[in-house]
This record gives C-alpha cells, structure tokens and sequence, in this order.
C-alpha cells in the first residue's frame, strides 16, 4: 500500500506544487477540479496524521518517565524531549534522503525528480539519494507534507531505547544515539520497506505473497527500534539494585502511575495519525477500517493484560495494564488494514498475553532490565505484528502493494503461506541485521569512549546512586517534594 | 522539664491532638516518619517482581511540657492513641536542661 | 439531525465500503465523484471526531484522579484506564448492535442490511440487533467509523461514575459496571433516541415538536452517566470522614489540582470532536457553529462558576472553576447546533451557577459523596442541557430531524412547546428508568457480592483508610514522595 | 495572505451560511458544487486549526506552573485556566468586532455586511465595528469558524504575562488584565493588520513591501504578547529573593520538570494548527510546506539550544530546551509560508541561541524577574521572526498579500530591502505603541488599586512567602506532598 | 554533649544556618516539620466545605554542640530565628551520653 | 532506656536495618532529614543562574533500646553504615526516662 499509496498521492498531489506556487499555471495545466480537491484533501490527512504521531513524542516521554524514580526523572524526561530533535536534524540532513530519495521522484511526478537509487538497482535497491536537507531537487508541499510524517515515524523509534536504557545512559552518549537513528539506522529498514527497496521486492525477487508488507509499522518502527532497544540494554547493562547477588530480579516501581497512564492515553490518541493516515489518502476510506482495528486492538489488549497478570500475580498491575493496550497497538499497526474486527480482537488478545509473559522472560530468563517493558512491547509485539499480517490478512484490500500484481493481502487463513514467508523473512532481517547494527553501534561508542577514558555510554555508579538529575542535567524534577 | 516523644497511627492524629488539647496542651510538633516493627509492612508484586513494603506509615509527636503535667500527657496520648491492634506506636519521655521560647526569649515553664 | 445525519452519511458513504472493497465496482456504479469525494470528507471528519472524543478518557482520568487522594491515585487513574477497553469490550459484543443494528441498514446502504429491530416496531422500537461483533452482516469502513464514533460516546457514560463512586469501590465491582455499561446501560437510550427508538418517535406518536433532539448527548450520554453516578454513589455510601456525626460535609480536597486543570483542558480539547463531528458531515458547515457554541458555553461556564465561588464562599476554588467550565460544555452539547451563539453565552452563565449550586444540594442536602462533581456536572447540567433545547432553539437547524416533517428546531422563544414536551419526557425517563436501572444495577450487584460473602461493592474501611493503592493494586501512585 | 485567505474562504464559503440555513436556496443559487466541497472542507480545516490552537492554553498551563514553585502552583495555573475564559468573554463581546469588524463584511459576502470601519478610512483604519457579541448583522458558520480560530490567538497573546508576572500577581489585578486583552490590547494590533488596518496598508501608503506580512502571529500574537509580559514583570517587580542586595539573579528552580516537558510537547502539537491552518483553505496546499517548516524550526532551536546552554553553564539544563524549542516555534511563526525549510532550520538555530542570551540579558542587565522567560520567547524570538520575513522570504508564496499588487513575499535574500522596512515598521508599533499601552495598562491599575486603598496589583510579602495558593486560592496545589 | 532542637519558620532557615556557621557550628541535621502551637492556622473552604488547616510549616533542626559552646548556640538561633512575631518556634536542649561519627568511629567532642 | 539516635546515608538504611535485626532490635523509627555538614553540597545553574544545594539528604533513625545493648546497638549502626567516605553520620546517645507501649501500656523493657 505504501507504493500505491504513495503513486496515489502523487498522482493525488501532481503539481500541487505547482498550484501553491504559480495559480495560474495550475490552472493551465487543467487537472480535473475533483481530482485536484480530493488529492488536497489527501495531503491534508496526512499532515494531520503527521501531527497526531508527533504528539505520541509526549507520551513516549510520560510512559518513561512515570515508570523510572522520581530521582532519574528529570534526565529521562529530557532524553524523551531532546530526541525529536536529535533525530529530526539528522533524518533532515541525510536519513530521509537515503529511505526515500529515490521514492520522491515518483511522488512529486515532475519533471524534476528529487532522488535516485545510492545502493542497488532494480528489485535489489539499499539506498536511495536526493532531497538532502530538503534543498536539492524540487521540494513540493507534498514531499514536505510527506517527509514530515515520515520523520514522526523515525522520531518514534528512535525514543524506544531511551526506555529500556533509562535512569543509566549518559546524556554524550544519548546524543549520539539519537544522531546515528535519525541518520542511519532507521533509514536502513525504511528503505528496504517503504523506501520501495529489497525486502518490498521479495514477491519478485522470491516470489513472497506481495513483498514485505507492513501497513504503519509494526517492523519498520517497532520491532526496529525494540531491536535497538534490546542491543542497549545488553551493552549498557541492568541498573544497580536491580537483579540479587543470585540474580534474582527487584521490582523498582515507577515514580508516577498517573502521569504513566496519560502517556498511554496520549500513545493511543497518537496512534490513530500513526495507522489510520497510513493510507495517505482520505479518498481510501479504508482508514476508518484501520482505526477501528486499531481501537479494537489496543482495547482487548488492556483488558487481556489486566486479567492475565490478576492471574499471574494476584492484582491488576497498571503498568502492565498499560503495556498491554500498547502491545496490542504495536501488533495491529502493520495488519490494521487487512484483517477484519474480529482478527483485530484476536491480535489484541494475543498481544495482550505476549507482553506480560515476554516481561517475564526478558527480566527472568535474559537476566535483562528494561525499566519500561520497551523490549517486550515493541520489539515482541511488533514482530508478532507482522507475522500477523502473513495469518490474518483477508485479501479485501491491498491490491496491487508494493507494486506486486495481487488482489488484496491473503494470510494464512486464506490459504496463502506465501505472505508469512515474506514477512518471517523481514522479521529475520530486522532481528539478525537491524539488531547487529545496532549492538555494534552501541558496543563501539562504549569502547571508544572507554578507550577516549570517558568510562563508556553508562553514567558513574556514584551518578546513579544519587540519581540522574543534578549531574547529567543540572536540576532535579521535583526540587521542593520531599522524596524516600 | 521533659519531652514526650510518640509514635503513633496517622489516622489517630485528630484524635491525640483534641486529647492533648483537653490535657491544657497549646503546643505540639508533628513529623511524618516511617515505622519499622511487629506491626511488619506487607509484599507486592509489580511487573510480575516481588517487593516487600517493610515499613508503615507513622507520625511522631514531639511535646515539650513540665515535669508535673507529664503523666497526665502520657496517659492522654495511650488512650487516644490506642486502637488495641498492632502497630498503635510508642511514646519516650526525656528530660530537657532548658527550653526557650524564641519569640520572647522566655526560658522554662514560660517558654512553653 | 441523527437520523438526518445518518442517512446522508449513509448516502454520503453508500458503496464506499465498495469502494474500498472492490474498486472496479465503484468505478461501475458510478457516483457523482463530487458527492463520493464528499462523502469520503465526511467519514473523515467522523473518524477524527471519534479519536478527540476518545482521547477525553484521559481528560476524564486526570480530573478524578486530581479531585482525589494521593492514597487512591493509582487506584481512580486505573479505573478510568481500563474502563475503556472494558465498556469497549462489551459495546462491541452486544452493545453497538442493541443500540444501532437496525439503524445501521440505512447507514450501509446496501441491498444487504446489517440488522433490524430486536424488540418492538414501528414508532415502538426498544433494542435493536445484528451486527454482533461487527462480524454478521456487510461491514463498510462507513459502519466502522460510525462504530468507532458511538463507542467513544459511550466510554463517556460509562466512566462518570468512577467520579462519584471513587476512593471506595473495589476493583472487581467495578470491572462488572464497566461490562454491564457497555453492553446494557448505555445502549438502552441510545437505542431509543439516536437509534431511532421509541422516544426519537415521539412527534409522530404523541406529536411533541421534533421526537427526543439531543444534538450530541447532553442526555443520552451526560444525564444517562449521572443517572449512573447517582445512583452509584447512593448505594456505596460516603467515603470514611466525609460527613461529621452530625452528617456536616467535611472537605476533602484533591491532592493534584494542576493535573485536574490539565484533564479539564483535554475535555475542552475533545469535546470539540464530540459535539462538531455529530455533524457526521464535514459538508454541513453547522459543525463550525456548533464548535463555536461549545466554545462559548465552556468559556462563560467557568467564568461565571469563577465568580459565584467567590461569592458563595469567598475565593476562587479552581475546582469549580473547572467544574464550571465542563457544566457548560455539558450543558451545551444537546443544543449546540440549534441556537445563537448569544443563547450558548447565556446556556454556559446558567450552568455555571447550577453546577455549584448542585453540588451544595447533593452535598449538604442530600447528603451523598461525589468526589469529583460527577453528578452536579453531568447529571444536572445534562438535564439542563436537554431542557434548554426546548426552550432556547431558533428553528434555523435541524430540518427533518428524527424523520419529523419540521423546517428546524423551535424552542420556547420561538413559541412552540411541543419540543420542550418531548425533551421533558427524555429527561423524566432518564431519572426514571435509567437511574432505575442503574440502581437496580449497583444494589443487585453489592446484594449478590454481599450474599457470596464477598462483602460487597465496597471496598474494606481498612482498604480505604490506608489507600486502595496498595490493597487493590499493588503500587502505590507516588510510592517515592512523602505525604502528610 | 490574510487577506487573500480571507477573501478566497469567503468565496470560498460565500453562501455556506445560506447552504446550512436554507438549503433549498443553496441549491437555488447553484453554486459550482466542487467550489462548495472545497469551501467547506476549507472551513473544516480552520476549525481544526482552532480547535488545536485552544488546546495550546494546557500548554501554557503546564510549562508556566511546572516553572513556577508548588507553593504557587494552584494560583499559577488558575491564572492559565481561567484566563481562556476571561479573554474569550471580552473577544466575543467587543475585541472581535474591534479587530474584525469590517473584515466580515467581505468574510460572509452577503449583502448584509456585518460591520466597517469605526475608527478611520481607506489606508488608514484604526478600529473596526460590527458583529458585537456575534449577535448583529448576518453571522454564518463561516463566519463563526473564524471568530473560533481568532479568539483562540487571542487567548495566547493574554496568557503570555501569566507567565512573566507568575507567583506574584493578585487575582482580582490578572483578572482585569483577561478582560482588557481579550477586549482591547490584542484587538489594537490585530485590526491594523490582519484586520486590514493601517499596517496591512503601508504597501500602498509608504510602498514597503507588501504591507505588514506576518503568517499566523509572530508578531501579532507573540511579540504583541511579549510586550506585555515585559510591560507587567517591570510594574510588578521581581519575586522576593530572586536577586541579592547586590543585584546578582538567584535561581529559583521549577518544581516539575516534567511537568514542563509535557507543556512544551502539547505546545508543539497545537502549534501546528497555529500555523498550518493559517492558510484558512486546505485548497492551498502551502499548509503542508508550513507545517513542515514549522517542525524544522522548533527542532533546530530546541537542539542548538541545549549546545548553547551546555556550552554556556555546562549542562543541558531542560528549561532551556524546552525555551529553545518554543524560540524556534515562536520566530517561524510569521515567516513559516514564505521560507524554504533550509531557512527555516536557520531561522531555528538562531532563536536556539537568541532565547537564551535573551534570558540572560533581561536577568543580568535589565535586572528583571521573569520566572518562565515569556518575555524572552514570545517577545524577543516574536520580534525576530517578523524580521526574518523581511530577510529569508524568497517569494514563492503570497501573491496579493494584503491586497498588494506583488507575485510573492520577496525577503532581503532576493535582493528587496522594502518587506524588511514594512516588517521593521510593524516591529517598531509593538515595542513603542503596544509597550506603551501594556505599560500605561498595568501602571494605572496598580495606582488605582493603591488609590483605593487595595494595595496594588501585587500580593502582599507574606502570601507570596508563603505561596499564593492558599491565601488566593484557598487550596493548596499539593495539598498531600510534603514540601521542602 | 548537648543535643540542641530548634523549631523555627522555614523562611528562617537560611539565616540561622549562617548564624551558625559563625557561631562555629558545621553540621546541622534539618527536617520538615508541621507545627501546632499558638500561631494556629487557617480556615479555607474547598468546593463549598470549610475545612481548617491547623498546623503551620515548620523546620526543625538538631544541633549537637559540646556543653560550653551551648549557650553561645542557642543564643545564635534565638537571635536568627526571631521575627518577633507569634510562631517564631521553640528550643530546648537535652543531655547527650555519647556520639560517635561513623566514619571514623571517633567518639566525643571529635565525632562533632 | 536509651535512644540512639543516628544519622546516615539514605543508601545505607537496609544494610542497618539488618544488622538491627541481627542485633536483636525489632523496632525502629525512620525519618527523611536534609544533612548540613563537612560533606557539603553541590553548584548548579538553572536558567544560567548559580545556585547551591548546601545539603545532603540524610536518614534519621531513632531506636530505643535498654541500657545494656546500647553499645551492641551503637557499633551494629556504625559499622553497617560506614562506607568510609566523609558524610557517613552521627550517631548520638541520650538518656529516656520512661518508654511506653501504647496498646498494651507496658513500660519499661517490655514496652520496647
Ligand atoms: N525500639 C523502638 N525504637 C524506636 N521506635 C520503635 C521501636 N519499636 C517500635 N517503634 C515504633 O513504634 C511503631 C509501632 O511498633 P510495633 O512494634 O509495630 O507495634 P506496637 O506499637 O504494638 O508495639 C513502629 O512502627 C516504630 O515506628
Ligand atoms: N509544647 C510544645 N512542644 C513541642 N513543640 C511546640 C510546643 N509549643 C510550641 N511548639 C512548636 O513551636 C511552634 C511555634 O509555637 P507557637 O506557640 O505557635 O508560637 P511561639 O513560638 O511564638 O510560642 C509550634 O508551631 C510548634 O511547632
Ligand atoms: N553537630 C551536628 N549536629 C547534628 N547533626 C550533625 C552534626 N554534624 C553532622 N551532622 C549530621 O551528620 C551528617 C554527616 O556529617 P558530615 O560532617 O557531613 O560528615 P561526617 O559524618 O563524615 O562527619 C550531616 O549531613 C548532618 O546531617
């Protein structure tokens, strides 16, 4: 659907430019009035959509924030807000161009193509170019309108990690990492997805149902930044006092359960611009199915969770509670436009269950501390998402994605093995090379900084002790509230 | 002159303070602390984690009064205070060389 | 305007679900393109209505939880998260199609009806069916984002009497409330007005004005949750403390009045969507006057509450101002599309004043504990509301409305009292039958609880003296700061 | 554009009042129905702008309270709650008319004009008139969609000097201050320019340029705001214990960070409906360009920001980003529809840098009190951005601005000094005439106040020592946390 | 050894501590305090309701001083403290047995 | 009767807390205090302005125990809290003239 969806818009939006910047000449190149309002009003939803998953930035910063100590808080907050700059700057400079360069020819279909290739060619394509800072090539409100809910994408994943290495990352090293996603590790999957390259090609190249197929990102959001998420937390290691001598796992609650559920209620409200504006056009009113699915999802989630940690440990945790309307977000994102209500229940469920017994294994089995369940929540339930979408997709929609000659996405209950290969096949890649990508990230900074005698990416034991906030940002959250 | 120092359950707070009030007490300073004892605290689970709430909440009362009146003092907190369950606190008295009110600079029973 | 509403939509949307779902069909039956474009905006505007309103179950969190105790914190935010998914859960298994089944047939539009009448006929119609668990019948993208809308609506009603019931009700209780909410209580008059039901009948049947008009739910979703909250507070009792021997009120203030302040601007916020998108059409402008008027009613609502406060007892009390402002909203929400904006000025200054002089009444008279304000602010000014479409409307809107054959709306002022008929019995079946329900409900359930020797809807008074966090939850809301 | 937008919504809702009123006549008057369509969803796209610009109130409210001490904190964001209502009471009933007056005729394009000019003629009108509380003349939903969004800037403009003037302002003395902006002080300068005043005119009265050019407020709002907020922290005076008998500022630390954090987010979010819907058409897709623009702007200044304070104090102290990134927002405000994104970045970098020396130099050299650098912010960065439409401007966009006879807003990078002069112009009114009236405003209210014997507009030493919470509010805002 | 305990007005607080210090005091133990003496306190009304708030912010704070610089030190505090209004606080001295610094286990005069 | 009275690291509280029980102690009061003292605080800029946080949050623990396990008490808290760092505490001693259980009214040993 992102390819079609995105020719649709740039059929929707042809010359739109033109029409902002020289009126008359639209009007000269007569495209029919319908056709013109109706590519508008695509561009329009998408910008809302664009400003909705923007404002996910606060409640990613809430959710973290609440579940860290009152003593970390102000660093944690303030990881969570500087990176939709660190991020935005370099998907602005390099980061859109390489996932998206070559794609933006096609979606201002002008004369003047903004990008190519960089990497590859044909159905074998790594890397695109063109559009740097948005400066080269020809730049139309709909590219903008379309880099900008591009970047709210980037943004997401690359504050997933901020959660599972919170309360112990030195701010140096945080501003790299935010850098380095914006820039590289992010526009990886992007290009090989939605970019239109390799992994969107696999139903040519390896004749996979219609290529990797991940309606809003349960993979190339989730599960890559839950990937990123879990490397950090190996390298930068569990907070002190976390695990006994006999590595048995301390609960350390969070600091604020309400300001931890409003950042699950701004997530959701977000989440609508995240799935439903994936249809880059209000002319496919398939969105209204996406944000009915996602509804559902995440409601079934919620309520599956309560129950099942009630179960697991006698009372309704609300954290997990949280985590369990999330995982059910993050597991419909990618199937939310191919399945029907009831499969969207279903995920929710599933998703609901995973979140909780994947806390478990991380904390128990992996011996790993993820403050906020970033791990389980993006990186389990979103690669469960996308393995959806190879079960439950009914073939109603999704003609001709990624270009491939198919009626509509068909998953497993259709009969078709064909789209769970494609998309096991993307789960692989972000696992073994996305994860790599990152953990070699992550290991190098900490070495080089050790070898620069800067002590690594994790702040002092003294530092985290006492805690985060006057060292690293020069005040504490809460300088006047008496705290245990 | 001596300072009465108990420990007792928030919620017996009201109730001390109008009985020390009757016992011709005008003056009283509270402080919100943590009690460790037979009382115990209690275990919780969050995210699937074991912890243990070792603690109860508790207020201490400080009471500067002369020696006479001590008794009475002591007596009207046990009762007031007292619930008859686990955990109804303590109270210490010990002796002051001198007590001064800064207001006035007034010293002894005065200062009170 | 509902029916109206709907059947544009419904033409509005007629094929869409087509559209969407067998492309080379649509192109066949070929709709004026400009009628589909419009259609498609229309279904946007829905959706995104839909997602504001959703996101006021934050607003409506933050405020209870600010108006209550820091002991309860984690307890009250909790109920407003999960009630949620839990009216959710239940709307969407039998709730939507008791509620909407039949009427969805014309809002589809297909030679295929998704449902009829469950029980009665004709003017006589009570619950409706089909459609269960949006799986029987064609379900359209139309269908779900209408579902999408009317799900929303009710998770309103179904977390007002966590305001009034807060501090003190167990958690499975009220698990039960949030079911029984969702899949009964609300959908009983919302079937029998915006459904279509008996009382939106009523022009025809007993000739009064227009049938039951609720522009967007002052009584179907207001009054209808402060029936519920009323009743709910009559049946658990007083929180410990509130009244003297004596039975004088003691305050108990609330414990983070920034973050009730901050819950009462995303109500504002979503509200918007909640009264402007009951247009269900982007193509009837009337949504630009209904948002205005909802502005205004809000605006003059605290304002005026601000002033009274002061008079009644000297100072501003921020919550009453808060307070002041939801009462005008609530107030404004039945008949925002039907008057002058001088007549939403003059709705807000009355609800105002009503709402802290309720809430005096409820307290001091009536002797009963709402916490937050719940049944002053959504039951009474609903009623008010609802009262104020016959008596303020200016006959310039809502032609045809509920199938009645009237050029628009006429109130008082424009000498009919055929419609303040009508709204009047809405309003007494409300206080009637609905808060007989709900009665029935809450004293059945504690009945029961207390026969199972469960002891009840309420919690223990050592629970309550100590805090729900810990016995009921697990966590403490602010485990790390100290409290007096 | 102003104009321009305003004369194309007005064709583009000519009529609509008439469509939503009398449809039949509608029909009668076949207007052209893709026109139509494109009209309303114009209208849409206003409401939602404004409805996202009403949202920014909560924004203000958590940055300035989460600033501020908990000991101010119920007063600091009443002042921001109540001030919604306060300005919109005295907008609706006289500053609309007052600033838009004559506008609305053209607005609603009927041949009943709502109102004209009150106060001048031709190039040199002062104050407009008509339309009083919304209840004269013909008032359309067009008409009311637009009295929304304007009365939604307002409220921005007047909630400005809560900030400088927080901790220390009487609530009877910041009451009257609502009134007076909402009725007064932001009408002035709004009527001379996007009202068509005298201002809009200098294109043709004294060739600069094309008259005032400021998108969606810049100047209008913030700076006009900023002057104000200068005006009322000079008459006030500073906070106890801010400086030392020697003059050197004390810090004096916010009491919640993240509480702050969140502000500063949510500002973000309505941020785009501040500028993205000044476009007052999604038939223009320069909306898309805008919001992008505006996106680069807030990120740049929130990042060079944190380098700048690191570079200067040595940590990334988050109120400064937070300032950073409100800089940023704040200076691309005027020229965010006339600059290519690499300008806009540029335009971001230096208010990162300006907001800060600016705190600095109003603390340092000016010696005066602002606790949440309103003045540094909105009235500086404000300032800058109505400059920077005179220099980055490159002419693409703003054909017939303000009625001029130009193909495009030209800045001095294409070599046209005459914008520069009309924005240097409208800069020079804000700080001199604006100043003055904020200045006169405040200085008279607190000689009056003395004069009756109530003291002046400035709490007394000991509420402020003790926190204004309980002796004007009569709630504390933590009532439970125990306070260093 | 002496065990000097002062309750003041929290915004006194800076002022005795460098009353202190000149007095040659270097360790101070602080704590928040509420207070319920003669200054009584407010009375307010929250949605209606009145309700009275009857303590006062106060800080306490522990002194130990060895017996000959006692009276240098509650004279210092007693001048700092002073506003000269109702509520200045109180301060009385006890007899200490024994300190230790537990760094260094040093006992007496050089634990202070 | 004693009260030892002892200042320490917050981090410190559990691994006292132990060595209490281990020496035989089951009850303890535990309050939060801010520490003025050799250990000093720390600068930091806000907003660009300096400012100086001059205290260290601290642990206060009252305990009270009868005369003879006084020094058992004293040296269990010294060496569980030592980390040998400067801001390690005090510890102080002083004399009760009376202890009372307030739900049973025992006194003396018993009431501890
Ligand atoms: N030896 C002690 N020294 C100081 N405080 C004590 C001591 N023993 C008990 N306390 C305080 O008294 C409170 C109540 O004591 P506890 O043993 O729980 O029950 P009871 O008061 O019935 O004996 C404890 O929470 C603690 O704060
Ligand atoms: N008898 C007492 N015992 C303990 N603390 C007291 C006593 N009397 C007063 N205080 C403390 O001293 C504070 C000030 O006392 P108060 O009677 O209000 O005014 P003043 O200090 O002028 O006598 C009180 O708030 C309380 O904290
Ligand atoms: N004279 C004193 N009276 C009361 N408390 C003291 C005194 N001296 C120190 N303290 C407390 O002991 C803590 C530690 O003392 P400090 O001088 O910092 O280091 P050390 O414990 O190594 O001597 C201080 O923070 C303070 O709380």
């Amino acid at each position: 659907m992102r390819k079609r969806a995105l020719r649709l818009t740039l059929a929707a939006v042809a010359g739109l430019g033109t029409v902002a910047l020289f009126p008359n000449i639209a009007n000269a190149q007569d495209a029919d009035p319908v056709t013109v309002l109706g590519q508008q009003l695509n561009l329009l939803w998408v910008v809302i959509g664009a400003i909705l998953v923007i404002f996910m930035q606060a409640g990613f910063a809430l959710v973290e924030t609440g579940f860290c100590r009152a003593k970390h808080a102000a660093h944690v907050v303030s990881t969570n807000f500087a990176i939709f700059g660190l991020g935005f700057i370099a998907f602005f400079l390099v980061g859109f161009p390489l996932a998206f360069g070559g794609f933006s020819t096609s979606l201002i279909g002008l004369d003047a193509p903004v990008g190519e290739p960089l990497l590859g060619s044909g159905n074998w394509v790594f890397l695109f170019q063109g559009g740097w800072a948005l400066s080269t090539g020809t730049i139309t409100p709909a590219l903008l309108g379309f880099f900008l809910y591009m970047v709210a994408f980037m943004d997401t994943v690359a504050t997933i990690p901020t959660g599972s290495m919170a309360e112990r990352w030195k701010w140096g090293s945080f501003v790299v990492w935010g850098l380095f996603c914006g820039g590289i590790y992010y526009p990886l999957f992007a290009a090989w997805t939605w970019g239109g390259g390799w992994l969107a090609k696999t139903w040519d190249s390896m004749s996979l149902g219609a290529g990797y197929v991940d309606f809003a990102g349960s993979g190339v959001v989730h599960a890559v930044g839950g990937a990123a998420a879990l490397a950090g937390a190996i390298v930068i290691g569990a907070r002190i006092g976390k695990f006994d001598k006999d590595g048995t796992p301390r609960a350390i609650p969070g600091h604020h359960i309400p300001m931890a559920m409003l950042g699950t209620f701004i997530l959701l409200f977000g989440w609508f611009g995240f799935n439903a504006a994936s249809t880059f056009a209000a002319t496919d009113v398939q969105f209204a199915t996406v944000a009915t699915n996602t509804a559902i999802a995440g409601a079934f989630g919620a309520i599956v969770a309560m129950l099942w940690i009630t179960k697991r440990s006698g009372k309704p945790d609300p954290g997990m509670m949280a985590n369990g309307m999330l995982g059910g977000l993050v597991a419909i994102t990618a199937p939310c436009a191919f399945v029907a209500p009831w499969a969207a229940a279903v995920i929710g469920c599933i998703a609901g269950v995973l979140v909780i017994e994947s806390v478990f294994f991380v904390e128990r089995k992996l011996k790993l501390d993820d403050p906020v369940g970033a791990i389980s929540v993006h990186g389990v339930c979103g690669t469960f998402g996308v393995i959806a979408v190879g079960i439950f997709s009914n073939g109603s929609y999704g003609a001709g994605w990624n270009g491939a000659p198919t009626e509509g996405i068909e998953g497993v209950i259709k009969g078709d093995w064909g789209q769970l290969g494609a998309q096991v096949l993307g789960v692989v890649v972000i696992w073994t090379v996305l994860f790599g990508v990152a953990f070699a990230f992550f290991k190098g900074q900490d070495a080089i900084s050790k070898a620069m005698g800067k002590g690594g990416i994790r702040s002092t034991p003294d530092d985290e002790t006492v805690g985060l906030d006057y060292p690293e940002m020069g005040v504490e959250a809460y300088p006047e509230f008496v705290k245990h | 002159m001596k300072l009465v120092t108990a420990i007792i359950k928030p919620f017996q707070l009201d109730v001390v303070k109008d009985a020390l009030k009757t016992a011709g007490i005008t003056g009283v300073t509270v402080m919100e602390v943590r009690g460790f004892g037979r009382q115990g605290g209690h275990t919780e689970t969050y995210r699937g984690a074991e912890y243990r709430i070792d603690y109860v909440p508790k207020i201490e009362l400080s009471v500067v009064v002369d020696d006479d009146t001590v008794d009475a003092v002591v007596d009207a907190i046990v009762n007031a205070a007292r619930t008859g369950k686990i955990g109804d606190g303590k109270i210490w008295v010990t002796t002051i060389d001198r007590v001064v009110r800064i207001r006035t600079g007034e010293e002894g029973v005065d200062a009170i």
